[in-house]
């Protein structure tokens, strides 16, 4: 078999893998959204619910069907490409969904635009002196930046930034942007403060993968070919390490995306995360499930590109 | 010293920020539920009366509101009214938007005061005609609430307003934002702003913060410990006494409240001045476990105050037979401080050899899975304009949200007794006696009625407290304007 | 003529956990320009330690306490890092133990062999390109064009080790540094390396130092020999001197080891009982990786019919070269790999082929000892555990009977029964293949798989190790199936021998009949491979790897070691698997006459 | 080497410390823990309080030593069931490619369910109660545990040792726990002191579900959260338990970091 029909092979695989998962993780949200408890019917008229009232918009939102065949239909649309209408807000879910998720994609573009170089600097910086004063100081404050609650961390910097100095804006809303230097100024905060979590993970998880690659046998010999520190760390040990930090890259961006409510609340932020929070909150469940998977989705979009990055780094892999 | 506009400025654009929005706001009043929805509905559309600052009503859309027996109701609509899109408003408007509620599909939380309009009917283009299914004096008043505001007829898609109220919907994204624009052909005062754009930042610390840095103008529900710090910091501070509270019920149906001593004892345990001042700050009034407020025309004052008073309690926890019981109290944020209010209730039980075993749990599906369900646990009430909305909603045999399952038959008859009197002395000593009642043998505890308090910028002008609710009873849209300084 | 590298006094410790410990103690050395210097000594005794010394370098956690280094001028021990860089790799050059592990295997090969020239701004890149290729021509690699596009590991260890080599001479060095290059290699790859490396140091002049453990292949490169004991110099001598009037005793001892052995007297075993089945019996396997093609046959076919028996207490010596197939072999009668055809008896009772399906009865009578016990014990777990685990296992004891086993095998392994509380790591390669056994005699086997048991032990070690086995067969009367690539240890041990050549049986025969009579050309070049303890050798001996001329590869059902025979015949042998020629003492597999071979 | 014993005396003075304060702390507090004993909120450090008041008016000293116990025993106790599940599984799927498989996707599905979704069903199916509480934590954990053991036993399922033990016919449990495990110690030690960081902030996110510790009682991360409206005045009820939260996990980790002999792999 040629080597580049053994990679597509296997990088069909992973992908095949991943459809799979989707589909499971369909299963699961939706079987977990019927133990949850309470439907839209109930979340829509709260504290006026009465059992009439509930049985007729039960009826109109067609709750009254039975569970499995409001998956299938729902499992059809999306295969369809139509996640179908929100219950609560009756507008097609497709077009709730997209102008959210470009937004997080943006923050979180930004964030692994400023937080990956950091973290990758910093973590091969560690690596190169481990065992001494920087590399001690940089695995403190990275554990303990991560042991400060987000919603702190992002509350300090907006007191200091925004009430304070009057730098930059407390919120990131998006719409009065039509200029580079705004959109800095606008994702500055929220930015930093998802930095902040990431970041942490990213450098030891960088450390830990440079620190096995430095101490392998082929960086010995290049160091006994009388190869420059930089050249050893940069060209040698760093190729070596492409794989376990696309990894970690890989994770940290994933928990970017679904794990920002608390970003996305304080900046006042419209990201997926706080539809999420609403759509279970009202317990609309088309919503619910169709942003659960795109949570997944691009999970394991991310761990799949980082398996696949890690196969083509590898000459191994791709020239098996 | 600098110049203060004394007369309002025309234009500009007012950003504010609420507590609480969702995917699930909404633009049709039938479904409105939170103060974002309320303070939008009263930008874009009308009622046919509205409430005064004296908690009286007032002819808005409708002219004139007859009856002679409080049964049969002829409305005379304003002539000159126009949609946003041009439409005239007629008869045949208002009876959609009153009959719709009736339809399950709408879920409307008013149904309940539909429901007692027997019929509703179009005469000519200009005139309503209601009739109710018992007399109700208060029918002016119910038609001033949020959820009977004026839709054009056949209404069906609320993606974007079409009423008649001051300002045009401009735009309106679920969760994100709305931006309402002056409607300068408004049948009524003219509003000063030329734009508002309201949204929600969920986070205390969070919707301060961006009110303190600039980006926004107006706020709701802050806390009331940074008001000093926000008032030195020169921003102003809006404090509107409400008639709302957070109540602890106790299921006198159910559990240890089938006991009317325990129920007593636990009213008892209520620290009101420790309450009003830790938690509140001092921006809540002591209430007296019943719900009309003293700024109510309706108000008792005779009702007896109920003292704090442990050792009472413990009296009257061991004549139940519950000394050191261990009694489960359900709380949530959403019953506003509940949390707060059962942990410093917490701390006065133990004075009282009893133990409080606190559960909190999650706003989210709290009214449906727990509220009224479990024995001890809390609700949560805003401000109604009548008692009469109150007692029929909250306290009557067959109040949809008869939270603690009390029943009393006398109770409902004075209810209807006052609800068809006309005679205002009448009804305010029938109504005296349902707040004894209530004081005495419901399952309620009313500790406090709660201030809404609001922060704003320091150019914002021509706030003022209405009853009722905070952000002038929703309607600052109307009244507010920018110093352009 | 003054000395290019001189030594002396040198000292040099490890710090352990606050502790130091001397490694190396008063080496004085030294070597004359243009002349080869051999380190032997066995395993641990400081070899790779001096040599890096002469580098500058001392592994973590270890130091040069003291003494002077001086290396073409250059006074090493004196000078900081940035000045030793500027030596490393263009005064000094080192080729690593395992080039396998030496080699980068993310950059290409030409990267890595210029990247001296490029770091010490010798030449640019094209210049050191062309050099390169000059020197792959030199090591007599193939394809010398185009081998450095390719990954170190699509090359075989044999090519990596050449390359590396070529790495360390293109800056022209001083001196270069050969730290046990053809240890990891079978033997044919062995002759072809120590060709090249022959070569290019006679013809380029160079002054090396060369680290080996194996008399043999030291007597073929070097000038002079420097004998090395637990880290301090036992004897230094022309090569001539030490390899035949060795003075010092552990001189002798390592001599001794290196003379070809004696093959083991036959041990007398009761004759099998009419009808007996033989203990194993192997018939037509055939395995190999990947899925199964449409005829039942694995894409990667690695065995290809081959038959076996073993009886009760005998053994067989499995030899091939390295990717011959012979882990594979054990691989498949230990159940960790399904052949494809063919079956396995146990005493005349079919094996299942997975570990799941066989009876703990059937994996108790057989036990694989693996060849690497670096990693075949577990370093996080002490070794009398290891040897503990297989008594509780199979035989249920516990507690103090466990014990009490435990020392009997430990003494049974000459093992002091002390040793049971330490780590692998506290053991030397010796001492942890004996542990490696005594965990498989735990089990009390009929059958030990032994894959390569020897060949990472130095030749003192080996020796004792294999003196051990013959002794536990006599004593305990196990069956062998002794896997290697190293003719000499299969006469010493083994009752018959069998060939495999890329997965076919090219030879069966009886142990003690080798070297005499007829053999298959292949086994013929295998027994010339060996070296001898002779200097001048390697000169005579044939190219193993040297394609016959004019002769193409053979078609898939042709004969596997078509294109290196020199009997082969075109046009028969390309074309048709042979059958077997049945001696009474061998079976053959060749197209030529018994009389032809 | 100096400067380990030093990192280590700090580490375990700081664990120590809060090990300390999570056994005898409520005996120590000055104050009954739901108490208003200051008519005063957030107010700053005196004699009465040493670490000021809350938002309440409460003790914060009070609050703060009985909220250690909380998050040290729960997010403890949390972690290590994690870990423990996460690396028993992960451990087995790198020796089995069909359990790898299956394993594999049942963990993608665990991480893919939004924790929020999780975190209602678990209540309103189980109540709210410590012990759920903790499941809960360690549920959401495990799938990360998981993930970082398989990776790092890949490594160690491939050598020799291991198919000793295989042909041997050893069952999976003794493989995972016997031959592999005691080789993944540090760097799963490693793991587990991020981890447990993770699990302690996380518990404070679902106290504010209304999973958490219940009132009058809090952990140390819904302490801050709490009182966060003082920060704008720096009021020593939000700043001492943020850095009583980072001490402890920063201690853990030195301390694990030095045990281990510095931090290898954590991925
Ligand atoms: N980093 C280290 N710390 C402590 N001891 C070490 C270290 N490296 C090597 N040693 C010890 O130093 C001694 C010499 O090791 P060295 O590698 O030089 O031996 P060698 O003769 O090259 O052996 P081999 O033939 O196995 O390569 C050995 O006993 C070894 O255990
Ligand atoms: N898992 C595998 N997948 C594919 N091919 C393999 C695998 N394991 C071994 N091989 C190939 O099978 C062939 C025979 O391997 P085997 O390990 O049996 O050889 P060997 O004779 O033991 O060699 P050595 O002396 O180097 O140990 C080699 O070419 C090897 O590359
Ligand atoms: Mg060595
Ligand atoms: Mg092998």
């Amino acid at each position: 078999m040629t080597a580049s029909l053994w990679v597509t092979r296997l990088i069909a695989g992973r992908i095949a893998s991943a459809v799979f998962t989707l589909f499971l993780v369909s299963l699961a949200v939706f079987a977990v959204s019927l133990l949850m408890g309470g439907d839209a019917a109930e979340a829509i008229l709260g504290q006026s619910a009465t059992p009439e009232a509930l049985a007729g918009l039960r009826a109109s939102m067609h709750l009254d069907q039975p569970a499995p065949q409001r998956y299938l239909g729902w499992l059809i649309g999306l295969l369809h490409g139509d996640p179908g209408t929100s219950l609560v807000t009756g507008r097609p879910i497709g077009g709730m969904i997209a102008p959210r998720l470009a937004n997080s994609l943006l923050l979180a573009g930004l964030t692994a635009l400023v937080s990956v170089p950091v973290a990758l600097t910093l973590g091969i910086l560690a690596a190169v002196k481990r065992g001494g004063t920087f590399d001690r100081v940089v695995g403190i404050a990275t554990i303990g930046i991560v042991s400060v609650p987000e919603f702190l961390i992002a509350t300090v910097a907006v007191l200091i930034f925004a009430v304070t100095l009057h730098w930059l804006p407390a919120l990131s809303s998006l719409r009065d942007v039509d200029s580079i230097y705004e959109l800095l100024r606008v994702f500055a905060l929220p930015v930093m403060s998802l930095a902040c979590v990431t970041v942490a993970q990213m450098i030891r998880m960088t450390r830990a993968a440079v620190c096995d690659a430095l101490t392998s046998s082929y960086v010995e010999a290049a160091r006994l070919k009388g190869v420059p520190p930089r050249r050893l760390v940069l060209g040698h040990a760093l190729p070596n390490a492409i794989g376990p930090i696309a990894n970690a890259v890989a994770l940290s961006l994933s928990a970017l995306l679904g794990g920002v409510i608390v970003i996305e609340v304080i900046f006042n932020y419209p990201g997926v995360a706080r539809l999420m929070v609403d759509a279970v909150a009202t317990r609309d469940m088309p919503l619910v499930q169709t942003v659960a998977m795109i949570f997944s989705a691009s999970y394991l979009v991310l761990v799949t590109t980082a398996d696949i990055v890690a196969i083509l780094a590898n000459p191994r892999l791709r020239h098996q | 010293g600098l110049p203060v506009a004394r007369t309002p400025i025309k234009g500009g654009r007012l950003r504010v920020a609420t507590a609480t929005s969702s995917t699930a706001d909404t633009l049709d009043p039938a479904k409105q539920g939170i103060a974002t929805d309320y303070c939008r509905g009263a930008m874009f559309y009308d009622g046919l009366t509205v409430i005064d600052e004296h908690s009286r009503p007032q002819m808005a859309l409708a002219e004139a509101i007859e009856t002679r027996d409080a049964r049969e109701w002829t409305i005379k609509l304003r002539p000159g009214v126009r949609f946003h899109d041009g439409t005239a408003l007629t008869a045949r408007d208002v009876v959609y938007s009153l009959r719709r509620h009736l339809d399950p599909a709408v879920g409307s939380k008013a149904r309940v005061f539909a429901q007692q309009m027997t019929e509703v009917r179009a005469i000519g283009t200009d005139q309503v005609r209601i009739t109710l299914s018992g007399p109700n004096a208060d029918l002016p008043i119910i038609l001033a609430i949020p959820h009977f505001l004026i839709v054009r007829a056949d209404t069906t898609d609320f993606r974007l307003a079409n009423g008649t109220g001051p300002f045009r919907c401009r735009e309106f994204d679920p969760g994100i934002r709305s931006v309402g624009v002056r409607n300068d052909d408004y049948w009524g005062t003219h509003a000063h702003l030329g734009e508002v754009e309201i949204f929600s930042i969920a986070d205390d610390s969070a919707r301060v913060n961006a009110l303190m840095s600039g980006d926004i103008d107006l706020i709701n529900e802050i806390n009331p410990r940074i008001i000093n710090q926000l008032k030195r910091a020169g921003f102003g501070v809006l404090e509107s006494p409400s008639g709302g509270y957070t109540d602890l019920v106790i299921r006198v149906d159910q559990g240890h409240g089938r006991h009317p001593d325990f129920v007593t004892a636990m009213k008892l345990l209520m620290n009101r001045e420790t309450m009003r001042d830790a938690i509140f700050r001092g921006y809540a009034k002591i209430a007296n476990d019943q719900p009309i407020p003293p700024s109510s025309p309706y108000f008792n004052p005779t009702v007896p105050k109920r003292p704090f008073d442990p050792e009472r309690a413990g009296f009257l926890f061991r004549k139940a037979g519950l000394a050191g019981a261990t009694i489960p109290i359900v709380t949530s944020t959403a019953a506003n401080k509940s949390d707060d209010i059962a942990v410093v209730m917490q701390d006065a039980a133990r004075h009282a050899g009893i133990k409080f075993d606190i559960r909190r749990v999650p706003a989210d599906g709290y009214w449906t899975s727990s509220w009224m369900k479990v024995p001890v646990g809390f609700g949560n009430v805003n401000a109604r304009p009548t008692p009469d909305i109150i007692f029929t909603q909250f306290f009557s045999s067959t109040a949809p949200w008869n939270e603690s399952g009390w029943k009393d038959a006398r109770f409902d008859r004075l209810l209807l007794l006052a609800r068809g009197d006309t005679d205002e002395s009448r009804r305010r000593q029938i109504y005296g006696e349902m707040q004894q009642m209530v004081h005495d043998h419901s399952g309620i505890g009313i500790p406090l009625f709660v201030s809404s308090l609001d922060a704003y910028g320091p150019k914002v002008r021509g706030l003022r407290p209405m009853p009722g609710a905070g952000l002038m009873g929703y309607r600052f849209a109307s009244h507010v304007w920018l110093d352009g300084a | 003529m003054t000395a290019l590298v001189r030594l002396s006094g040198l000292q040099i410790a490890a710090c352990k956990d606050g502790g130091v410990t001397s490694i190396v103690r008063d080496i004085d050395l030294c070597v004359e320009a243009g002349e080869v210097l051999a380190l032997i000594g066995e395993s641990g005794s400081g070899k790779t330690t001096i040599a890096l010394a002469l580098l500058g370098y001392a592994r973590p956690g270890c130091r040069i306490t003291g003494g002077e280094i001086e290396v073409a001028g250059h006074r090493i021990d004196r000078m900081d890092e940035a000045a030793l860089r500027t030596l490393r790799g263009r005064v000094v050059a080192y080729v690593a133990q395992s080039a396998a592990a030496a080699f980068n295997p993310m950059l290409t090969i030409m990267r890595q062999v210029i990247e001296p020239a490029l770091v010490h701004g010798l030449m640019d890149r094209a210049a050191a390109e062309t050099k390169a290729r000059g020197l792959f021509r030199a090591l007599a690699l193939p394809d010398p064009d185009t081998v450095g596009d390719r990954y170190p590991h699509q090359v075989s260890g044999g090519q990596l080790q050449r390359l590396m080599a070529a790495m360390a001479l293109i800056t022209d060095p001083a001196l270069v540094i050969f730290d046990e290059p053809t240890t990891a290699l079978d033997v044919t790859t062995q002759i072809e390396v120590l060709k090249a490396f022959k070569t290019v140091v006679r013809d380029l002049g160079t002054t090396a130092v060369y680290v080996s453990h194996d008399l043999a292949v030291v007597a073929q490169i070097a000038d002079r020999i420097c004998v090395l004991r637990g880290g301090t110099v036992q004897e230094q001598g022309k090569a001539d001197q030490i390899l035949h009037a060795p003075a010092h005793a552990y001189s002798r001892a390592l001599v001794g080891a290196a003379a070809p052995r004696v093959p083991a007297e036959p041990i007398a075993m009761p004759p099998p009982a009419p009808g007996e089945a033989p203990l194993l019996e192997l018939r037509d396997i055939v395995a190999g990786y990947g899925g199964l093609d449409a005829n039942g046959r694995p894409k990667a076919c690695i065995l290809d019919k081959v038959s076996l028996t073993i009886r009760r207490g005998r053994t067989l010596g499995v030899i091939g070269e390295s990717g011959s197939g012979k882990s594979t072999l054990a691989r498949v009668v230990a159940g960790l790999h399904s052949a494809a055809q063919g079956y396995v008896n146990l005493n005349g009772v079919p094996l299942a082929s997975r570990i799941a399906d066989r009876s703990r009865e059937d994996l108790r009578r057989v036990q694989l000892v693996f060849q690497n016990a670096d990693t075949a014990l577990n370093p996080a777990m002490r070794v009398g555990q290891t040897v503990g685990r297989p008594l509780t296992f199979f035989h249920g004891l516990r507690g103090r009977t466990r014990a009490a086993e435990v020392a009997r095998l430990f003494d049974l392994v000459r093992l002091p029964a002390a040793i049971a509380d330490r780590l692998p790591g506290e053991l030397s390669g010796g001492q942890k293949q004996r542990v490696n056994l005594a965990r498989a005699l735990a089990a009390r086997p009929d059958l030990l798989l032994c894959d390569e048991v020897t060949s990472a032990l130095d030749p003192v070690v080996a020796e004792a190790v294999l003196d051990l086995l013959v002794d536990l067969r006599r004593e305990l009367g196990v069956a062998y199936m002794f896997i290697t690539h190293d003719i000499e240890r299969v006469r010493a041990i083994a009752d018959d021998v069998m060939v495999l050549y890329g997965g076919c049986q090219m030879e069966l025969a009886d142990a003690r009949a080798l070297g005499s009579g007829p053999h298959h050309p292949y086994s013929r070049l295998l027994m010339a491979s060996v070296p001898h303890l002779k200097a001048g050798w390697l000169e005579t001996t044939m190219d193993p790897f040297a394609p016959v001329p004019g002769q193409a590869g053979a078609t898939a059902d042709g004969c596997r070691f078509f294109s290196r025979c020199a009997l082969a015949m075109p046009g028969t042998c390309d074309l048709v698997r042979p059958a077997s020629l049945v001696a009474d003492d061998r079976l053959i597999a060749c197209h030529r006459e018994l009389a032809e071979l | 080497m100096r400067r380990p014993r030093i990192a280590l005396a700090v580490g375990a003075t700081l664990v120590g410390a809060a090990l300390l304060s999570a056994l005898v702390g409520p005996l120590l507090a000055p104050h009954s823990i739901g108490a208003v004993v200051d008519l005063d909120v957030f107010s700053p450090s005196s004699a009465a309080f040493p670490l000021g008041t809350d938002y309440l008016g409460r003790d914060v000293l009070s609050r703060v030593l009985t909220a250690t116990r909380y998050t040290v025993f729960i997010s403890f106790v949390a972690t290590m069931i994690a870990a423990s599940v996460g690396i028993f599984f992960g451990l087995a799927a790198a020796s089995g490619s069909w359990l790898d498989m299956v394993l594999s996707r049942l963990f993608d599905i665990v991480i893919a369910i939004p924790s929020l979704m999780f975190g209602l069903v678990v209540i309103t199916s189980l109540g709210a109660s410590i012990p759920v509480l903790i499941g809960t934590l360690a549920v959401v954990y495990t799938p990360g545990a998981f993930r970082t053991a398989r990776a790092l036993a890949l490594n160690v399922a491939a050598l020799d040792f291991i198919t000793v033990a295989r042909s041997r016919g050893e069952g999976l449990s003794y493989i995972v726990l016997r031959e592999i495990l005691p080789n993944l110690i540090g760097p799963l030690a490693a793991d587990f002191g991020l981890r447990f960081v993770f699990v302690a902030l996380l518990l404070s996110g679902l106290s504010f579900l209304g999973l958490g510790v219940q009132p009058p009682y809090a952990d140390l991360g819904a302490l801050v959260r709490e009182n966060i409206a003082g920060l704008g005045f720096g009021a020593p009820a939000v700043l001492f338990p943020a850095l009583a939260l980072a001490s402890l996990t920063v201690g853990l980790n030195l301390t694990i970091d030095t045990l281990t002999g510095g931090r290898k792999a954590t991925r």
